[in-house]
């Protein structure tokens, strides 16, 4: 075993870091860009990927026909881990180019391809997913969203519903959206992938307010919004296979999950203070939290090995987000309790360093919940890793109308 | 063997959540926190119409000179609905400081001043309560405190300050020219501290000496008990909260209620907060009948408190999905104020110290 | 609020104190008494209930026409209380005057308890509890063991099956045993009790070797066990009824799971030691043992107001048994570490003293599992205090022969 | 990157697993726990002819020369059966002491006679490696040690000893009749300890001086790297058990393993279990190619572990119900030797102190 580069990955690191020097500057320590509006934010990252794409680090994994690199999942990490040390707006385009593009390439149409991958990957055009609604959200085979046949000759569809929870869908150019075109299917057959200008006359984006007050997300209307037939991705009945696509792909994204410091930090501002350094009760803190954030370190380093290695990373990352957001917040909570009852003002008050704590803080709840919610990652690790049987399926058998008048 | 509220003492319960549930209903808390304000002046003035400010004041201050009990029972209901009123700055601590002090007329006037709707502070140090930086010489008063909750509103300021000698004193001043008070951003706006800066400001004298950590130890002890009953209502209100949506919800064909998954971890939750509830029920009684138990009782309950309301307010948000983590729903007041009350008195090594040196000393403390 | 005795109360237990004095020796500080055998302590309890019943103490809360005392059950809780401070054994009748003698008297012929009760009462003859099978442990409905009528002109039943887990059987000179008489029905209708003797032909027990080694709980195998009618206790598919009524009067015992002096013990031995005197992880142990022990006390202690007022005590004891279970294990497990790599001897190196923290360190372990398992009671208080809906039933509407056919 | 067992590696796992199966199924452990003996020669010895004992040592003592992967990957197969042998006192702390001393004729001798089926053990203060109660005079030791792992099947003793001027050292002896051993009654009985009573017992230096601190801290923390990956193995065995009755048992006409409740609480055990196979995993790598980092890692590894092996242990037992809790089921041998694994090397807050020590010193150890 070693954590070092092979003498091949230590090149393309090499590669990466020159390239990086002269297209960025390098973080100073703690420093943490933030910008005054998420429109900014969205800005800057599309300029920044305008940038890489420019300059074949667009897409690291993507062939090169496709403007990509033609790299191995284990270069796309090291890209990523080389870009952290540089004060570059995080990616807005991890759902365009991590899982819709890609779905596209599986499902769409040779027009579809050559008009859509290029301006995604110049961070031109951003793309949203249109997939939870409100009454469909661990759930997701209960979507009601539905594509009704055009009955007035055009060849296309009709959309009608609700989506919740569209990551920067105020912002994006287009949408992939799964709608329910046959409701006398079982739950997870009758969908039907579509994309969508965002634009298009008839739907409607408004911002979600999140508990940190920010607005990421986003509620969609679709009201009897006319999409044509060419703009759908898929055989009709096929929206789960595309969507599925599209979430496998995001599985295979690995790390990026704890900011590497974490404890560092954490030990230097103990050792700051005669009392915490004397309680053994703050050190046992700190050492689960080391543990914690070591111990997700080293699990990745192991899918990163698999990765490397051609073979598909073990089922133990499945459980890296349960520990990633206990471990973010105890970590918060430690650097709060340690400022006595000053823990208790808001970054106004201690200073930029602080909004770091506070964002990581609220994020940790979303992250229990976001993309599975601890409870749905623990039935999936106990049905497929530990080969448990699932809860009893009350829909078996049942078409998507059955369900719904229930 | 009489471990429970009287019969009496559950009517003015159900009397005060009647009362609270009307006048501060969540979207006051809301309100405040979309608001430059820090608190809601309107409840704050019904609760004194009420008479809430006056519970245990004695008789000759304009109080009904009841004991703990209706106190505490008061503090659960205005944790109930997270009422954006400045209980901790003005009933938990300077009306039970003042409380501490013997009669006099100066303190008497404070203590019918709150009872007559102003608002009271405590200037001292939260995290080191032997130790302040406000000067006293000439009767005068000079220096800073950087964090005094509900300071901003504060009519009345009730300082610990030392001389020139070193000598302590705990003294009264009320609101003039020569004090500047700055409204801090905190985590959860729905509450409101502020820094204090005296330069001259005149002061009257409560109490001198040795007696000022007794003092102090007794009166943020009490603080203590009393915002653990206000969490323990904070956390039954969000299990509620919870349980309610778990009931309603369905995922996957099911009553989300019905998976052991959320109903174990209610559970959980319910099973913390039964354990704080008759934590904070025997620190009543120790406020109540036996002082010497109420350095114990008060550590014992806000841990127990503190733990029930940290969980609870997490597992809220998580029972509610995506929608728990929104802004429209009441999920984030609950998280926010949790960790408000987890620091506002100390963070927990604070009293986890307290509890094991009193433990170690057996039934002396 | 306090915690003194009401007058009444004193005067009471004055009166226990008093006779105890007389008929008993105190415990000397730490004692815990222990028998050579499982054989003696049953032969020591029997005596003492026969002294208790002798002089009014035998059942403090049953009519005084049955040879109770006709007194309240925080009568009963102060005799406990006072009793625990003597050197008398532990009882083992726990099962017969708490469980099976009450439903006898609800469900039983005048006949038979005019027989039975005085018996049990004096400790003369001891009676168990035949309820678990195999295959149903926490869902009892489930259970196998058949009672057929006699088909040879005798007027009773035969049974055969299975129980497990039944206290004290090869000990008992009676039984009560619920059996399934219809299997047609659904699975909490048809079952119909029965008391048996425990010498009748067709009868085999075998001890279960626990854990601990110890042996408390049998096997009890019923080969076509001939029972008389007059045995059967309640209507013909009632079983269920008369088990509840036994299982109703098990709830209403409160308390008496903690040792009082828990914590103290712990504080005592911390303090002997600087190191565990400075190390606030360790204090932070006993602070949180301390939290849950006196907490269990202070919930009993509002059970038994409510009690005290004729109410019924709240659903906030139903978890305490999960509470002191937890409290049980991490108490003997720090005892356990402030022994250093020592705390590996088993109590014959550590001396009698030790054999309690043993005793309770597997104990806990069981306590989790008898009289439902905590899952088993989070399902309740979830359900019955919380009111979440319950799991969906699958053997809803199916008689039991279809569920065991499954 | 290559943070995984080599191909070799992991075929060799293969191997020892099916070699450990056959020889050393807990029938074998079941049977030690019911007879007077703590510890099956017969095991033992196959392990000898298979080599095990063998891997670290180097060729001119017999043995394989091979790195710490390869031992650290049998002691988890050894865990995985829980088997009855002197695996900790021997393998973990004399054979590694062994090899932290210079090489010498004596050193190597002792290395040699482990390799071929000797058992060794460690004379030494476990709860304080800084003290000894071992006295050395003229080549010759007296004292008593309480607690030796293995002590009373050993044919060798690593001793370390003080002289009357406070100078320490680490001896070999072989036994003979100046020495007594008595077997002791531990909380899991197929483990073995043992009291070592020396009376004029003739010893060979193995290294003296300041050394000595060095090379104790060394082999204390390989043995606490060792009996991680053990416990790593037996968690994993108690893990598979509960997943198996879970997936066959039925309560309430379901398998029990549906419930969110039993499968929640399973996928928490694996996940501890996960946690602290890749912080085993790295103490390996310490272990083997970087010193400075085996004290942090292997205190991680030890914390980590023990927690999973402790967790494990008991809902492995909760899951099978009743059954758990008959001597018939194997549950309860988990159980015991979860305890005996938590604190044969010291307890939790042993290692705690060593984790925050250097987590504080930063990457100084």
């Amino acid at each position: 075993m070693d954590f070092k580069d092979t003498p091949e990955e230590a090149i393309f690191r090499t590669e990466c870091a020159q390239w990086l020097a002269t297209h960025a500057t390098p973080k100073s320590a703690g420093q943490h860009q933030t910008f005054d509006s998420l429109a900014e934010r969205i800005s800057a990252s599309r300029a920044w990927q305008a940038t890489k794409a420019a300059n074949g680090f667009g897409a690291i994994t993507w062939p090169k026909a496709l403007g990509g690199r033609g790299g191995s999942p284990i270069q796309e990490v090291i890209f990523r881990e080389e870009e952290a040390k540089y004060n570059v707006p995080a990616s807005v385009f991890n759902v365009s180019l991590g899982m819709v593009i890609p779905s596209l390439l599986v499902h769409g149409s040779d027009e579809v391809r050559a008009r859509y991958v290029a301006p995604a990957l110049q961070g031109k055009e951003l793309w949203c997913q249109l997939l939870s609604e409100p009454n469909a959200g661990s759930d997701l085979g209960m979507i009601r969203t539905q594509a009704k046949r055009c009955e007035d000759g055009r060849d296309g569809w009709i959309i009608s519903g609700q989506k919740v929870w569209t990551s920067f869908a105020q912002f994006a150019e287009f949408g992939m959206v799964l709608t329910r075109t046959d409701p006398d299917q079982a739950k997870f057959a009758g969908m039907t992938s579509f994309f969508v200008d965002m634009q298009t006359p008839g739907i409607e984006i408004r911002p979600i307010r999140q508990a940190n007050g920010q607005e990421e997300f986003n509620e969609v209307f679709f009201n009897d919004v006319y999409v044509p037939d060419e703009q759908r991705v898929g055989d009709i009945g096929n929206g789960w296979r595309v969507t599925m696509t599209a979430l496998m792909n995001e599985r295979l994204s690995i790390g990026g999950v704890l900011p590497a410091d974490l404890w560092q930090k954490l030990a230097r501002n103990i050792q700051s203070q005669h009392r915490a350094v004397n309680d053994q009760s703050i050190l046992n803190r700190l050492n689960e939290i080391y543990i914690h954030a070591h111990g997700l370190w080293l699990m990745q380093c192991r899918g990163l090995t698999a990765l490397g290695q051609g073979k598909e990373p073990g089922p133990e990352l499945s459980v890296a987000k349960i520990i990633a957001a206990k471990t973010l917040s105890d970590y918060c909570e430690l650097m709060m309790d340690l400022e006595g009852s000053k823990g208790l003002l808001s970054a106004a008050e201690h200073g930029s360093h602080w909004q770091l704590i506070e964002d990581l803080w609220y994020g940790a709840a979303g992250i229990r919940i976001a993309g599975g919610t601890d409870e749905i990652v623990k039935n999936n690790v106990g049905e497929r890793v530990l080969g448990l049987p699932p809860e009893p399926r009350l829909d078996k058998g049942k078409t998507f109308r059955e369900l719904v008048s229930n | 063997m009489n471990f429970e509220f009287s019969e009496d003492q559950l009517q003015f319960r159900q009397e005060i959540r009647r009362f609270m549930v009307n006048e501060a209903p969540l979207s006051k808390t809301r309100a405040i926190l979309e608001s430059s304000e820090h608190l809601d002046r309107t409840v704050w003035q019904s609760m004194q119409a009420m008479g809430i400010q006056n519970i245990m004041s004695p008789e000759q201050c304009g109080g009904f000179g009841l004991g703990a009990y209706e106190l505490c029972i008061s503090a659960e209901e205005i944790g109930r609905q997270l009422a954006p009123i400045p209980s901790l700055g003005c009933l938990y601590l300077a009306q039970q400081l003042l409380l501490q002090c013997e009669p006099s007329n100066i303190r008497d006037d404070a203590l019918s001043k709150i009872g007559e709707g102003s608002i009271g502070c405590l200037v001292v140090n939260i995290d080191d309560h032997a130790s302040t930086d406000i000067q006293l010489a000439d009767n005068m008063l000079t220096g800073t405190n950087e964090l005094v909750h509900n300071a901003n509103e504060a009519d009345l300021f009730i300082c610990h300050a030392k001389d020139s000698q070193g000598n302590q004193y705990i003294t009264l001043s009320y609101r003039d020219t020569s004090m500047n008070t700055r409204a801090l951003s905190l985590l959860d706006n729905s509450c409101s501290a502020g820094t204090v800066t005296l330069t001259q400001t005149p002061a009257l004298i409560l109490a001198s000496g040795d007696d000022c950590n007794k003092i102090l130890e007794r009166c943020l002890n009490h603080a203590a008990i009393l915002l653990s009953f206000e969490q323990l209502g904070a956390a039954d209100s969000a299990l509620e909260m919870a349980t309610r949506y778990a009931s309603e919800r369905s995922a996957f064909g099911r009553i989300i209620g019905s998976y052991q998954g959320i109903k174990h971890k209610l559970v959980d939750a319910y099973t913390l907060n039964q354990l704080a509830r008759v934590h904070c029920y025997y620190a009543a009684w120790a406020m109540a009948s036996s002082p010497d138990d109420v350095s114990k009782a008060a550590a014992t309950a806000i841990i127990s408190s503190s733990k029930a309301m940290s969980f609870i307010a997490k597992e809220n948000i998580q029972t509610h999905g995506g929608m728990g983590y929104t802004w429209e729903m009441d999920c984030h007041l609950f998280l926010k104020r949790s960790r408000h009350y987890a620091v506002a008195l100390g963070p927990e090594t604070h009293w986890q110290q307290q509890l094991s040196s009193c433990l170690l000393a057996h039934s002396t403390c």
